[in-house]
C-alpha cells in the first residue's frame, strides 16, 4: 500500500502520461466525462459519476474498422491499425470496472474482437473506490462492493491523500514506473474508509432491490407480461441510457463516403433506435414497447442466462439520473416486483 | 512560406444557380467570354428556392471552401415567389454560420438575372477572391474526408 | 448501377481549342457506371447524335451524360436522340463544358480539370436518374391578349382568323394603343388613323373577338393550356348596350378642365368622354375622379341629356373569370420622363416639347388643330430645333442604356412633314449617329437632306436656354467642324427614349414571365424564339419585347398568333415530368409544403398507409402534377424530406455536390 | 394538485375524457414520469409538482390517434407547443380536453446537483402549492437547502408568461418566474469573435453523444421519420466523430425546427450533456424577430410561420456579413 | 520621357473612368465654356487616351483651360467623365514635377488673409498627392 498526496496528482499524472496515454474524468463545458489528459486538462475526481461511462476507452463510440481506397475503378483495402499504445485509465469506479467485465464476455469470446482485444492488452485500469454514493447507486444489487474495486490498481481518496494499492502484474508495473512519487502507508486508513463507505451503501434507497425472478431460463411469461405496455409509454425513444451505459455493447456498422474511398466505421447503436437490427426484410423489432422490452430483457434475462448468472447491469444509475422521461431500469424491475407471483 | 501555401491553395467553391436566370447569366458570361476563376463550379438547380441548407452545409462537410447561391432578382423569379422562400432560408443559415464563429465571407446569395452575365463573373471573381483571403476552409470539414 | 455512356463534343474548336477533349473522355472512362466514353466534333449534329443512339443500343445504356453547350442549349436536342434509341429522355444529363468552362477559362490543363469534374458531377448525378413520364393536361381553346394596341389588334386578329376564341383586355376606354396617336407613319407618310382604324373596326366587329376595354387583368393562376385569368372591367359608368355615341354628354359635361391624356395634356377634356373620335367601342367612359356628380353628388347633366338613359353612376367594377390556353402580352409602351434632364429645359419652356406632343400637334385632330405652332404664344416657329437620344443611349441611371429605335426615323419625318407644309421654317436635327436599317429607311432619310435641306448636325445638344425674348438657345457642338454651336431656336422637339408601360412589371409577375433590367420581356431565346416568354404558354407582341415600329410589331404580333395558335391546336399538352413528389410514409401530413407552393399544386388526402406493417390513416400531401411547374420550394420547406423534386431529387444534387468537392 | 386529480376523475367518470395523461410519482423526490391514467383508482400515483417538468402536447401526437378524448395537463409554456402542433395537423384539438394547469417554475435536479447535493432521499418544497422559496432537501450527508429559485430549469428564467395560449379550463395559479432576457445568452455569443464562437460551440458540441434525446423530446420535431433516421438521406449517421458530424447535426435540426420552435426548452432540459442547445433555437427565434418583426411559434394555431412567408423588401442575406 | 502607356493607365486609375465607354456624341463638348479657347476639344480628350497620345494631351493649352466646372461630368450620357480625365491629366504633370511645388506644411505662412478660402480648398482637392 502506498499512498500520494492530492496536491502531488498533477506530477503523477505527467509521470504516467510521459510514456503512455491517459485517460481520467476531466470536465468539459461544465460536464465530467472521461477524456485523454494534458496539461491544462480539468481533472474531477471527486465526481462521482461521469456523464458517459468510460467505456469509451475499450470501446470506443466510434472506430474505423477499414478503409477502402479509389482509385479509377481500382479500390484498395487499407486495414485500420489495432491499438499499439499502452494506455491508462484512472478513476474508474468499481461498477465500470465490472461493466467492462460485462464487455470482456461478449467481445473477448469466440470470434474474439480483435480491435477490444488489443485495447484491453493495452490498458491498465486504476480503480478509485467511491468516497460518496449517492442515492441512484444500486451496485450493491449486483455484487459489486465500491469500497474496495478490483483492478490492475486500486485507489481510494481520503483526506488529501491518495492511497494506492496494486493488484495485478500491470499494477505492479504501473506502480513501479510512478515509483518515486509514491510513500509507503498503512492500510488501516483505507480500512476506515471501505468501512464508511460500505455503510453508506447500506442507507442507500435502491440497495435492497430484488433480482428475484429474472436472470432465468423460463422467461416467456415476463417476455409476454403486459407491464411492458404500460412501462413503455413515456420513452421517447432516444439513445440516452444506451449512450451513458457502461455494459451497452450494441454496435452498428456503416460506411462513410470520403469522397475518396469509404470509411467502413462501427458506431454504438441502440436498441432504442427505430432502425435497430434493421435488415433487408425489415425490422423484427418494429414498435417501441418491443425496442424497450429488448433492453431490459437483455440486461436482465438474456445476458445472465448465456453468461453464468452475471447480469448485464451494474448498477450504476446512470439511467437513472438521464432518462429525459425518468424512466430507468430500477422502475422496471420494481414494476415485476409490484406484479406479485409473476416470474 | 505562408505565402507560398497561398499560391497553391486552389479552392473548392460550389455554385448553386436557378435555371432560368443565373444559370442564364452564367451562360451569358461564357458567351460573352467573361472569364471567371475555374474553381467555381455551378450545380443547376431549378429554382434559387430549391437549395436546401443541407446541401450547402454537405458541400462544407466535403470539403468545400465556398459556397454561393445565385438566383433571380427579387421580384423576378420564375416561379414568382422562390426566391423570396430562399432569401429567408440562406439569411438564417448564413446567421447561424456566423453565430458558430464559421467566417460568413464564406456563404454568399446574389441575384443574378439571364441578362447579367458581366455581374455573375464579376460576383464569382470577387468570391473566389474572398475565399482566398479566407483561406481553407477547417471549421466545417469533416476531416474524414481528407484521408 | 447504371450503364453509362458519356460523350464529349468538340464543338469544332469552341471546346476542344481549351479543354483535352480525349482527356475527359478518358477520365470520365474511370467513373463508376461509366460504360462507354467518346468524343466527336459536333456532338449536335445528325451523325453525333447517331454516335449517341448507337451505344445505346449496343452498349444498353442506361443513362447518357453529354459534355458540351449550356443545357439550356441543346438538352431537348440530346434528350429527343435518347429517346429515339428507346432510352427515356430523362436518363441524359448535360455537362456545361463550354458556357461554364472553355469559355472561360485560357489554360487548357485548369479548364480540362473542370470539364472533368463538371462530366464527374453529371456522372454522378445520372447514376441516381429515374426515367421520368410526362403527365398530360387539357388545352382550353381561347386565347388572352392583353393590351389593344396595333400589337394586341393584329395578334387578336390572326387567332381569331385561325377559328379560336380572343379576348383583348386593354386599360384605357378604346383600343388603338400608342399608334392611335400619331399622325403619319414612316417612311410611306401615310395617315396613322387611316390604315389603323380599319384594324380596330375590324377586330371589334370580329365574331372570336371579344373585347374588354377600360379593363385590367387582376389575377392569374394555372399553367400552359389552362390559365384561370380574373378580369377586372372598370365602371364604366355608362351602359354599352345603351349608348348610341351621339357625343351629347361630353358636349355638355360642365367638367372640362382635365388634362387630355390622348393629346398628351395639351388640351383639355371633359369628364365623360371618349378618348378620341375613332374610339372603339365609341362609348364614353365617366372620369369618376374628375367628375362633379361623384366629387359632390350634384350635377348629373349627363343623365339628363341623355335620350338613351344609358348613363349609370351606381355601375360597379366586375370580375370576369374566364379560361385560357395561351396569353399574349402586347402592353406596349410610353415614352421616359424627362424630369432628370433639366439641360433640356422641358419643365421650363413650352415649347420644348416630345415628338409625341409634335405628333398631336401636328394632327388634325389635336390641340392645335394640326397647325405647327408654339404652344406658347401661338405663333409659327421659324427655327425648329430636333435632339435626338434624349434619354436613350445613356450608361447613367437617367436615362435606358438601349437605343430606342425609332426616333431617327420619326425626327426624319417630322422634319419633312414640316419643310414640306411650312417651307420657310428651318429644320435643324443634333444627331449622334442616324440609324436607318430597313426596308426604304435611308433613302427616307435622304430625302428629307436632299429634297427638303433638313439641317443635319452630328454633334449632342447640351443644354437650352430659355430667351427672355421667348426664344430658345441651343448650345451644341458640330463635331465635322469642331465647333460649338449657339442656336436660336423657336421650338425644339426632344425624341424622348421609349420604355416599356410601366404596368408591365406587375403583369409579369402575375405571368411569372421574366422581364428584363430593363422592364422588357425576356424571349425564351434570344435568337430562335423571339416572340415567347420563357414561361410556357406566354407570348409576346411588340415593344413590350423590345423597340420596335410599326411594321416590326406587326410582324412580331403575327409571330406571337402564329405559335399561341400552335399551341391552342393541340388537344393536349405533355408536363413537365420533373414535379414534387411527396413520400407518404415519411409524410407528416403538416401542410408546410402546401404553404409555400406557389401554385396551388399540393393538397391532402387521409390515405391508408402501410408502414412496415404499421397501417393507419395518415393525412398524407398530394402533388397534382399537371399543377405544379418543379420550383422545389416545397422540398425544402419539407421537415421530414418527404417531399423530392424529381429529376432534381436531394440524392441527386447532394451526389452532384459531393462529386464536386472530391 | 387534489383539486386536478378530482377533476380528471369526474372527467374520467362522466366519459368526457378515456384517459389522464399527466405525470407519475416516481421512486426518487424527483423523477415523475409522463403517464397515462385510465382508471379513477390508478389516479392514486398521480402527482403533479414542481419535477413535472416534461412538455407533455407531444404524447397528443400519439394519443390523438386512440379512441376517445384525452385529458391532458398543459403547463402555460406547453400550450404554445400543443397550438403549434395543431397547425401542423399533427394532433387532434378535438381529441384533447386541456386542462391548464398553474406553474411555479419547473425544477432542474442538475441544477441542485450542481450545488454540490447528493444522497438525495427527500426534497421539501416542490409541490405545487407550497409557497416555499427554498427546497429543504434530506440527505445521507445532512440536510441541505437551495433556493427555488437556484433549483430552476434555465427556461423557467426567461418564462414567456403565465398565460395558456389553448385549453378547455384552468387549475392552479401560475407564479411569475422570468429574470432574465431571453435573448442575453444569445448576444454575449454573438459578441465574440469568430474564433471564440468557435471554440465555445466546439467545446460544447464535442460532449454530444448522438442520443437524440433533443430531438425526440422535441414537439417540434415530429417526424415520423426523422432525415437523420432514413436511409434516404446520407446524412443518417450514428457516427460521434467529434468533427462535422455534431454541427452539421445540431445546425440542421435548429433549421428543421426554425420558425416553428416555440422556445419551450426541453432540448436543453433532456440533454444528458448539459448542452445548452436552445442557444441554436433562441437564435433563429432573434433573427427572425429582428429580421421579419416579432413572432412566437403556438401563439396561435392559424398564422403563417416565418419561413413559409415573405416580403418584397426583407433583408437580404448580406446582412450577415454586413452587421459584422 | 515618359511611358505613354502607363501615363495613359495613370489617367484612367485617377479619374475612374473608362474611355472606351465614349460614344463621340459631343455633348461635352456643346457647352463647355473654356471650348473656343482649347486645342484640343472635351470631346477629344478620351481619344488622346485611349490612342495613349498622353504628350499631345499634357502639352495642350486645354490643359490649364479647363475650369473645372464639371458640366461635362454631369452631362455625359456614357459616365465618361471629360472633366476628370483633363483634371487626372493635370495631375500627372503637377505630379511629375516633384519638389517645386508646394508641401503641406509650406502653407500656413503663406496664407494670405485675403485669400478666398474655397481657392485653397479646390486648390488642396486638385493638387493633392
Amino acid at each position: 500500500m502506498y499512498k500520494i498526496a492530492a496536491e502531488n496528482l498533477q506530477a503523477l499524472f505527467q509521470k504516467i502520461a510521459a510514456d503512455q496515454d491517459l485517460y481520467l474524468p476531466v470536465k468539459v463545458s461544465d460536464q465530467v466525462n472521461f477524456k485523454a489528459w494534458s496539461e491544462d486538462a480539468e481533472v474531477c475526481l471527486d465526481t462521482l459519476k461521469t456523464v458517459k461511462s468510460p467505456k469509451d476507452a475499450f470501446f470506443p463510440q466510434s472506430e474505423n474498422l477499414y478503409t477502402c481506397k479509389k482509385e479509377e475503378k481500382n479500390i484498395s483495402i487499407e486495414p485500420q491499425a489495432l491499438q499499439e499504445k499502452n494506455f491508462v485509465v484512472f478513476g474508474m469506479k468499481a461498477c465500470d470496472i465490472q461493466g467492462v467485465k460485462v464487455l470482456d464476455n461478449v467481445f473477448l469470446s469466440d470470434p474474439i474482437d480483435t480491435f477490444y482485444a488489443a485495447r484491453r492488452d493495452h490498458g491498465t485500469i486504476v480503480a478509485l473506490a467511491c468516497h460518496e454514493p449517492e442515492e441512484s447507486c444500486f451496485c450493491k444489487v449486483f455484487g459489486i462492493d465500491c469500497a474496495d474495486p478490483v483492478a490492475d490498481v486500486a485507489t481510494w481518496m481520503i483526506e488529501g491523500e491518495l492511497y494506492w494499492k496494486p493488484l495485478t502484474e500491470k499494477g505492479e508495473a504501473l506502480t513501479k514506473a510512478v515509483a518515486e512519487l509514491l510513500n509507503d502507508a498503512d492500510e488501516a486508513k483505507v480500512e476506515e474508509e471501505k468501512a464508511a463507505i460500505r455503510a453508506i451503501v447500506e442507507k442507500l434507497p435502491y440497495s435492497n432491490l430484488s433480482l428475484e425472478g429474472w436472470g432465468q431460463e423460463d422467461y416467456m411469461d415476463r417476455f409476454n407480461s403486459p407491464v411492458w405496455e404500460e412501462l413503455y409509454k413515456p420513452c421517447l425513444a432516444c439513445g440516452t441510457c444506451t449512450f451513458v451505459c457502461p455494459t451497452c455493447q450494441c454496435y452498428d456498422i456503416k460506411d462513410y463516403d470520403t469522397g475518396h474511398g469509404v470509411q467502413r466505421y462501427r458506431c454504438w447503436d441502440s436498441c432504442m433506435y427505430s432502425d435497430f437490427t434493421m435488415m433487408a426484410h425489415g425490422n423484427n423489432r418494429n414498435s417501441q414497447m418491443q425496442r424497450f422490452r429488448q433492453r431490459f430483457m437483455h440486461k436482465l434475462v438474456y445476458y445472465p442466462v448465456n453468461n453464468n448468472g452475471m447480469f448485464s447491469c451494474v448498477g450504476c444509475g446512470r439511467c437513472v439520473e438521464k432518462c429525459p422521461s425518468s424512466l430507468n431500469i430500477v422502475k422496471v424491475i420494481k414494476a415485476f416486483e409490484n406484479q406479485g407471483g409473476e416470474k | 512560406m505562408s505565402i507560398e501555401t497561398n499560391e497553391e491553395f486552389r479552392p473548392k467553391i460550389v455554385a448553386f444557380c436557378c435555371n432560368w436566370c443565373s444559370y442564364a447569366g452564367a451562360d451569358l458570361a461564357g458567351s460573352s467570354r467573361l472569364s471567371y476563376p475555374a474553381d467555381v463550379k455551378i450545380i443547376r438547380v431549378p429554382c434559387s428556392c430549391r437549395v436546401n441548407p443541407m446541401f450547402i452545409l454537405r458541400a462544407f462537410e466535403k470539403g468545400a471552401d465556398g459556397v454561393i447561391m445565385c438566383g433571380c432578382h427579387p421580384g423576378d423569379c420564375h416561379y414568382s415567389t422562390g426566391n423570396y422562400y430562399a432569401r429567408r432560408r440562406m439569411t438564417l443559415l448564413f446567421s447561424m454560420l456566423d453565430y458558430i464563429g464559421v467566417e460568413n465571407g464564406r456563404t454568399r446569395v446574389e441575384w443574378v438575372s439571364a441578362a447579367e452575365g458581366v455581374k455573375f463573373s464579376q460576383t464569382m471573381n470577387e468570391f473566389v477572391e474572398k475565399i482566398h483571403s479566407l483561406g481553407k476552409n477547417v471549421r466545417l470539414e469533416d476531416l474524414r474526408c481528407r484521408s | 448501377m447504371q450503364r453509362i455512356g458519356v460523350f464529349v463534343c468538340h464543338c469544332g474548336s469552341n471546346i476542344a481549342a481549351t479543354v483535352d477533349v480525349k482527356k475527359v473522355v478518358e477520365l470520365a472512362a474511370k467513373e463508376p457506371g461509366v460504360v462507354h466514353a467518346e468524343d466527336y466534333q459536333y456532338m449536335c449534329s445528325e451523325a453525333g447524335q447517331a454516335k449517341i443512339q448507337e451505344a445505346i443500343k449496343e452498349k444498353k445504356l442506361t443513362g447518357v451524360v453529354v459534355c458540351s453547350c449550356s443545357p439550356r442549349m441543346h438538352e431537348a436536342t440530346f434528350r429527343k436522340a435518347a429517346e429515339r434509341a428507346g432510352l427515356n429522355p430523362y436518363m441524359v444529363e448535360i455537362a456545361n463544358i463550354r458556357e461554364h468552362c472553355s469559355w472561360i477559362h485560357k489554360d487548357m490543363e485548369e479548364a480540362t480539370k473542370k470539364a472533368v469534374i463538371l462530366a464527374r458531377a453529371a456522372i454522378a448525378k445520372v447514376n441516381l436518374n429515374a426515367p421520368l413520364q410526362p403527365g398530360e393536361s387539357r388545352v382550353t381553346k381561347r386565347a388572352l391578349i392583353i393590351g389593344g394596341g396595333i400589337a394586341g389588334i393584329q395578334t387578336a386578329l390572326d387567332i381569331a382568323d385561325a377559328g379560336y376564341e380572343v379576348d383583348i383586355v386593354e386599360k384605357t376606354p378604346s383600343i388603338g394603343g400608342r399608334m392611335s396617336q400619331l399622325d403619319k407613319t414612316f417612311p410611306t407618310l401615310d395617315c396613322s388613323a387611316c390604315i389603323l382604324t380599319p384594324k380596330m373596326v375590324e377586330a371589334a366587329a370580329h365574331e372570336k373577338i371579344n373585347i374588354y376595354t377600360y379593363s385590367e387583368v387582376e389575377h392569374v393562376s394555372g399553367f400552359v393550356g389552362d390559365f384561370t385569368v380574373d378580369i377586372r372591367k372598370k365602371a364604366r359608368s355608362v351602359n354599352m348596350d345603351k349608348c348610341t355615341g351621339c357625343g351629347v354628354c361630353q358636349e355638355k359635361c360642365p367638367s372640362k378642365k382635365i388634362p387630355n391624356e390622348f393629346n398628351r395634356g395639351l388640351n383639355n377634356r371633359t369628364a365623360i368622354y371618349t378618348p378620341f373620335a375613332q374610339a372603339i367601342p365609341n362609348v364614353p367612359v365617366i372620369d369618376r375622379e374628375n367628375c362633379l356628380k361623384f366629387k359632390t353628388g350634384k350635377c348629373g347633366v349627363c343623365s339628363k341629356v341623355c335620350q338613351a338613359g344609358a348613363i349609370e353612376y351606381d355601375q360597379q367594377d366586375e370580375i370576369v373569370t374566364q379560361k385560357y390556353g395561351a396569353i399574349v402580352v402586347a402592353t406596349g409602351f410610353d415614352i421616359i420622363k424627362l424630369d432628370k434632364y433639366d439641360e433640356y429645359a422641358y419643365s421650363q419652356s413650352k415649347d420644348v416639347i416630345t415628338s409625341l406632343e409634335l405628333e398631336r400637334i401636328m394632327n388634325a385632330a389635336g390641340p392645335t388643330k394640326g397647325h405647327l405652332e408654339r404652344l406658347s404664344d401661338g405663333k409659327a416657329p421659324k427655327e425648329l430645333v430636333f435632339i435626338q437620344c434624349v434619354g436613350s443611349r445613356c450608361s447613367d441611371d437617367r436615362g435606358k442604356p438601349y437605343c430606342s429605335k425609332i426616333c431617327c426615323m420619326y425626327t426624319a419625318k417630322h422634319a419633312m412633314l414640316i419643310r414640306d407644309k411650312y417651307p420657310d421654317t428651318n429644320v435643324t436635327v443634333f444627331y449622334i449617329d442616324v440609324r436607318t436599317p430597313g426596308k426604304n429607311f435611308d433613302e427616307f432619310y435622304r430625302r428629307a437632306v436632299e429634297q427638303y435641306g433638313v439641317n443635319y448636325i452630328k454633334g449632342q445638344v447640351g443644354k437650352v436656354i430659355p430667351q427672355p425674348d421667348g426664344s430658345l438657345l441651343v448650345q451644341g457642338s458640330d463635331l465635322i467642324d469642331n465647333k460649338q454651336i449657339l442656336k436660336k431656336a423657336d421650338m425644339v422637339v426632344l425624341a424622348t427614349a421609349i420604355e416599356p408601360n410601366p404596368d408591365v412589371r406587375k403583369i409579369a409577375t402575375m405571368l411569372t414571365a421574366s422581364i428584363d433590367t430593363n422592364n422588357f420581356l425576356t424571349e425564351a431565346h434570344a435568337k430562335l424564339r423571339p416572340v415567347e416568354s420563357p414561361t410556357a404558354g406566354i407570348f409576346l407582341s411588340g415593344v413590350c419585347q423590345g423597340p420596335k415600329d410599326i411594321p416590326e410589331t406587326v410582324a412580331q404580333a403575327g409571330a406571337a398568333a402564329v405559335k399561341a395558335i400552335g399551341l391552342l391546336a393541340k388537344d393536349k399538352l405533355t408536363t413537365n415530368p420533373c414535379t414534387a413528389k411527396s413520400d407518404e410514409l415519411l409524410c407528416n401530413g403538416c401542410s408546410t409544403c402546401a404553404n409555400v407552393c406557389p401554385y396551388g399544386a399540393i393538397s391532402y388526402e387521409d390515405k391508408q398507409v402501410n408502414d412496415h406493417g404499421i397501417r393507419e390513416t395518415r393525412r398524407v400531401a398530394v402533388v397534382n402534377t399537371a399543377l405544379c411547374q418543379g420550383c422545389g420550394a416545397c422540398t425544402v420547406a419539407c421537415p421530414s424530406g418527404a417531399m423530392d423534386l424529381q429529376g432534381f431529387s436531394n440524392r441527386q444534387i447532394i451526389a452532384e455536390v459531393d462529386a464536386i468537392c472530391r | 394538485m387534489q383539486e386536478l386529480i378530482n377533476r380528471a376523475k369526474e372527467l374520467l367518470a362522466d366519459g368526457t375524457v378515456a384517459r389522464v395523461l399527466g405525470w407519475k410519482a416516481g421512486d426518487l423526490p424527483y423523477n415523475p414520469e409522463p403517464a397515462y391514467f385510465e382508471t379513477e383508482e390508478s389516479l392514486k400515483d398521480f402527482v403533479y409538482n414542481g419535477f413535472c417538468g416534461a412538455n407533455l402536447s407531444k404524447y397528443m401526437i400519439e394519443a390523438s390517434k386512440l379512441e376517445g378524448k384525452t385529458l391532458v395537463c398543459l403547463k402555460p409554456c406547453d400550450t404554445y407547443s400543443f397550438n403549434q402542433l395543431i397547425k401542423e395537423h399533427r394532433v387532434d384539438r378535438e381529441k384533447a380536453y386541456i386542462i391548464g394547469v398553474g406553474c411555479k417554475g419547473k425544477l432542474d435536479i442538475e441544477r441542485i446537483r450542481k450545488q454540490g447535493i447528493k444522497g438525495i432521499e427527500s426534497i421539501s418544497g416542490a409541490e405545487i402549492t407550497d409557497e416555499a422559496e427554498t427546497l429543504t432537501i434530506q440527505t445521507i450527508y445532512g440536510e441541505k437547502t437551495c433556493a427555488y429559485k437556484d433549483a430552476m430549469l434555465e427556461r423557467c428564467h426567461v418564462c414567456k408568461g403565465k398565460e395558456h395560449k389553448i385549453y378547455d379550463e384552468l387549475i392552479g395559479e401560475s407564479k411569475d418566474t422570468k429574470d432574465a432576457d431571453r435573448f442575453a445568452e444569445v448576444e454575449k455569443i454573438e459578441a465574440m469573435s469568430p474564433e471564440e464562437k468557435f471554440a465555445f460551440f466546439q467545446s460544447q458540441l464535442s460532449k454530444c453523444i448522438r442520443c437524440n434525446a433533443c430531438r425526440n423530446v422535441c414537439p417540434a420535431c415530429s417526424c415520423r421519420k426523422c432525415v437523420f433516421d432514413s436511409n434516404k438521406f446520407d446524412s443518417a449517421q450514428k457516427a460521434n466523430v467529434d468533427s462535422f458530424e455534431e454541427k452539421m447535426f445540431h445546425i440542421i435540426r435548429a433549421f428543421h425546427v426554425a420558425g416553428r420552435c416555440t422556445d419551450c426548452g426541453e432540448c436543453s432540459r433532456v440533454c444528458p450533456q448539459g448542452i445548452p442547445l436552445h442557444l441554436f433555437n433562441r437564435k433563429f427565434i432573434k433573427d427572425i424577430d429582428t429580421f421579419y418583426g416579432e413572432y412566437q411559434a403556438g401563439e396561435d394555431s392559424t398564422s403563417k410561420g416565418p419561413l413559409t412567408n415573405f416580403t418584397f423588401e426583407d433583408v437580404e442575406p448580406s446582412i450577415v456579413a454586413e452587421r459584422g | 520621357m515618359r511611358n505613354e502607356h502607363s501615363a495613359a493607365e495613370k489617367i484612367k486609375e485617377i479619374s475612374g473612368t473608362n474611355p472606351l465607354k465614349c460614344m463621340k456624341c459631343g455633348k461635352c463638348s456643346a457647352t463647355c465654356p473654356s471650348f473656343n479657347e482649347m486645342d484640343i476639344k472635351p470631346h477629344q480628350f478620351v481619344s488622346y487616351v485611349v490612342n495613349e497620345d498622353i504628350e499631345a494631351l499634357v502639352n495642350s493649352k486645354s490643359l490649364w483651360k479647363c475650369l473645372s466646372c464639371f458640366a461635362c461630368v454631369e452631362r455625359c450620357p456614357r459616365d465618361v467623365k471629360p472633366g476628370k480625365i483633363i483634371d487626372a491629366a493635370r495631375q500627372l504633370v503637377v505630379r511629375e514635377k516633384g519638389g517645386d511645388y508646394l508641401k503641406a506644411d509650406e502653407i500656413p505662412q503663406l496664407l494670405d488673409p485675403e485669400l478666398p478660402q474655397q481657392l485653397l480648398v479646390s486648390a488642396f482637392r486638385r493638387y493633392r498627392r
